[in-house]
């Protein structure tokens, strides 16, 4: 029920955020945090792991929306990984799927990543 | 309570503290009373998302605006539709203006943008309402029950 | 909202029609709330059946009394413990006195020895408080809570 | 959830009531109708098997009480057969575990009963 948060950056200099848990009004500061944390730190390259992800609503929404502000001050990138239909609904609705690189696996991101480089 | 109510219809309601923590008591509520009520299960995380949307609204404007009053969370359960009106006591503020301007950037980020909320919520709710009177703003929702 | 709410004091308030499904209801925001609360995960069976044996008391009252009356439970998730209370309407209704007498035997039956049912309070909340007053059976009831 | 009920009859004639679920002061007619419903038919021995139980409130606890009532009238009986911890202590607080006869297995509960003929 609760929100757990970890990250690790690849090779190719992709930080990888894994979320897993509810994603809410209670929670989303503890990702918000995380994402400014690691913008701090120069990591401007995010993918969010979405797989585990039980709940999302639109503050977490907001959070994910404020973190791509964040690294695109620094032509950094902020990417999700999610084939939830539940998930992936809810930014249907609200329209990000347009905002958002959205991926099917973390593979998937990384490759698509090379090709654009 | 509001007039419509029919003699026969069974409701929960439930106020808390504007607490972040307490949407999720919210969400609960709503979602078991739902699938009691007869609501379909690929509808409940509708409902569970719509109402948390829906209290994470008030939550955040009774904290900017009123902490000691309660948020309200009311649940009709009907002959064929399952209804829910959340309540706040934020009066004459107008939801649909999009944002409040007192707000702090970083609460604004945090709490998402207003409008991404409303988005989820019509996106959801089989049928919406949203009115702004006096004493606050009231969302209606509604969803399709089926009783046996 | 009764005088003794300490200002910091988080309160969640569930009303519901008398009715032995929202018992149900009732019971999993008890235990959801004294879970956040910080009540012990081995004392959260007892919230959880304590909270229901008061709650079943009521809505028993309820349907023989005042079926249009809802049945209000309060949890107050104050510094050191964790309240519940239950009111019922049903006024001058001396729980301890054992039974009401207009009860069918089936139905007495059904819902158990009333005394039973104090008697499961009574056995599991850490400090229980019946009061009856004229405007109806207030059950106190609390646990130890930790906060973090 | 929600409360199931099931019944078989052993060549010993004894009947044995698997009960699985919550027994509230929602679920707990469901039982007692399968109480009366047996002893309408003759089965004065009972057992009812709590083992799968998961909630029991004082009207659960009203309806096995009520059912012991009826059979006794037959001179029949009614056992349990629980050893959950958590349900054995509101049989504890209220007094009935000197009411009913409780066993550790519905084996168990059978070889008493052959003892005692
Ligand atoms: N024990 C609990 N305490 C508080 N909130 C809970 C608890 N269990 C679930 N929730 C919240 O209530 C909502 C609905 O719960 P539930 O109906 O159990 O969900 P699910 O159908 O996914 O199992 C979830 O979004 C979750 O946030
Ligand atoms: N989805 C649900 N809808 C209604 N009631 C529920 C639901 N889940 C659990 N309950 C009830 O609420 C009580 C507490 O629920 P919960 O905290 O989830 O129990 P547990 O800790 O045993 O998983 C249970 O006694 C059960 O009766």
């Amino acid at each position: 029920m609760d929100l757990k948060v970890s990250d690790y950056t690849t090779d190719d200099d992709l930080t990888v955020i894994n979320v897993e848990g509810e994603i809410d009004v209670y929670t989303a500061p503890k990702l918000r945090e995380k994402l400014i944390d690691l913008v701090n730190k120069g990591k401007y390259h995010l993918l969010v792991d979405m797989e585990k992800v039980e709940f999302l609503d639109s503050t977490g929404l907001g959070v994910l929306v404020g973190g791509l502000k964040r690294v695109r001050a620094h032509d950094g990138s902020l990417e999700l990984v999610c084939t939830q239909e539940r998930i992936l609904k809810i930014f249907r609705i609200t329209g990000l799927t347009k905002v958002f690189g959205i991926f099917d696996s973390v593979d998937d991101a990384r490759e698509n990543r090379k090709k654009q480089k | 309570m509001a007039p419509e109510i029919a003699p026969r219809t069974a409701t929960v309601e439930l106020t808390f503290s504007p607490l972040p923590v307490h949407v999720r008591t919210a969400r609960l509520v709503a979602t078991a009373v739902a699938r009691r009520g007869g609501v379909e299960e690929t509808l409940l995380d509708e409902v569970r998302l719509a109402v948390g949307e829906a209290c994470s609204r008030a939550v955040e404007a009774h904290q900017q605006q009123c902490p000691a009053e309660p948020v309200r969370v009311e649940l009709r359960d009907g002959a064929d539709r399952f209804e829910v009106v959340v309540t706040d006591r934020v009066p004459n503020d107008d939801p649909a203006a999009g944002g409040t301007p007192e707000v702090s950037p970083d609460l604004a980020e945090l709490n998402g943008n207003l409008n991404l909320g409303f988005a989820v919520i019509a996106g959801l709710a089989d049928d919406v309402n949203i009115s702004s009177t006096p004493s606050g703003v009231e969302i209606t929702m509604s969803w399709p029950a089926k009783k046996d």
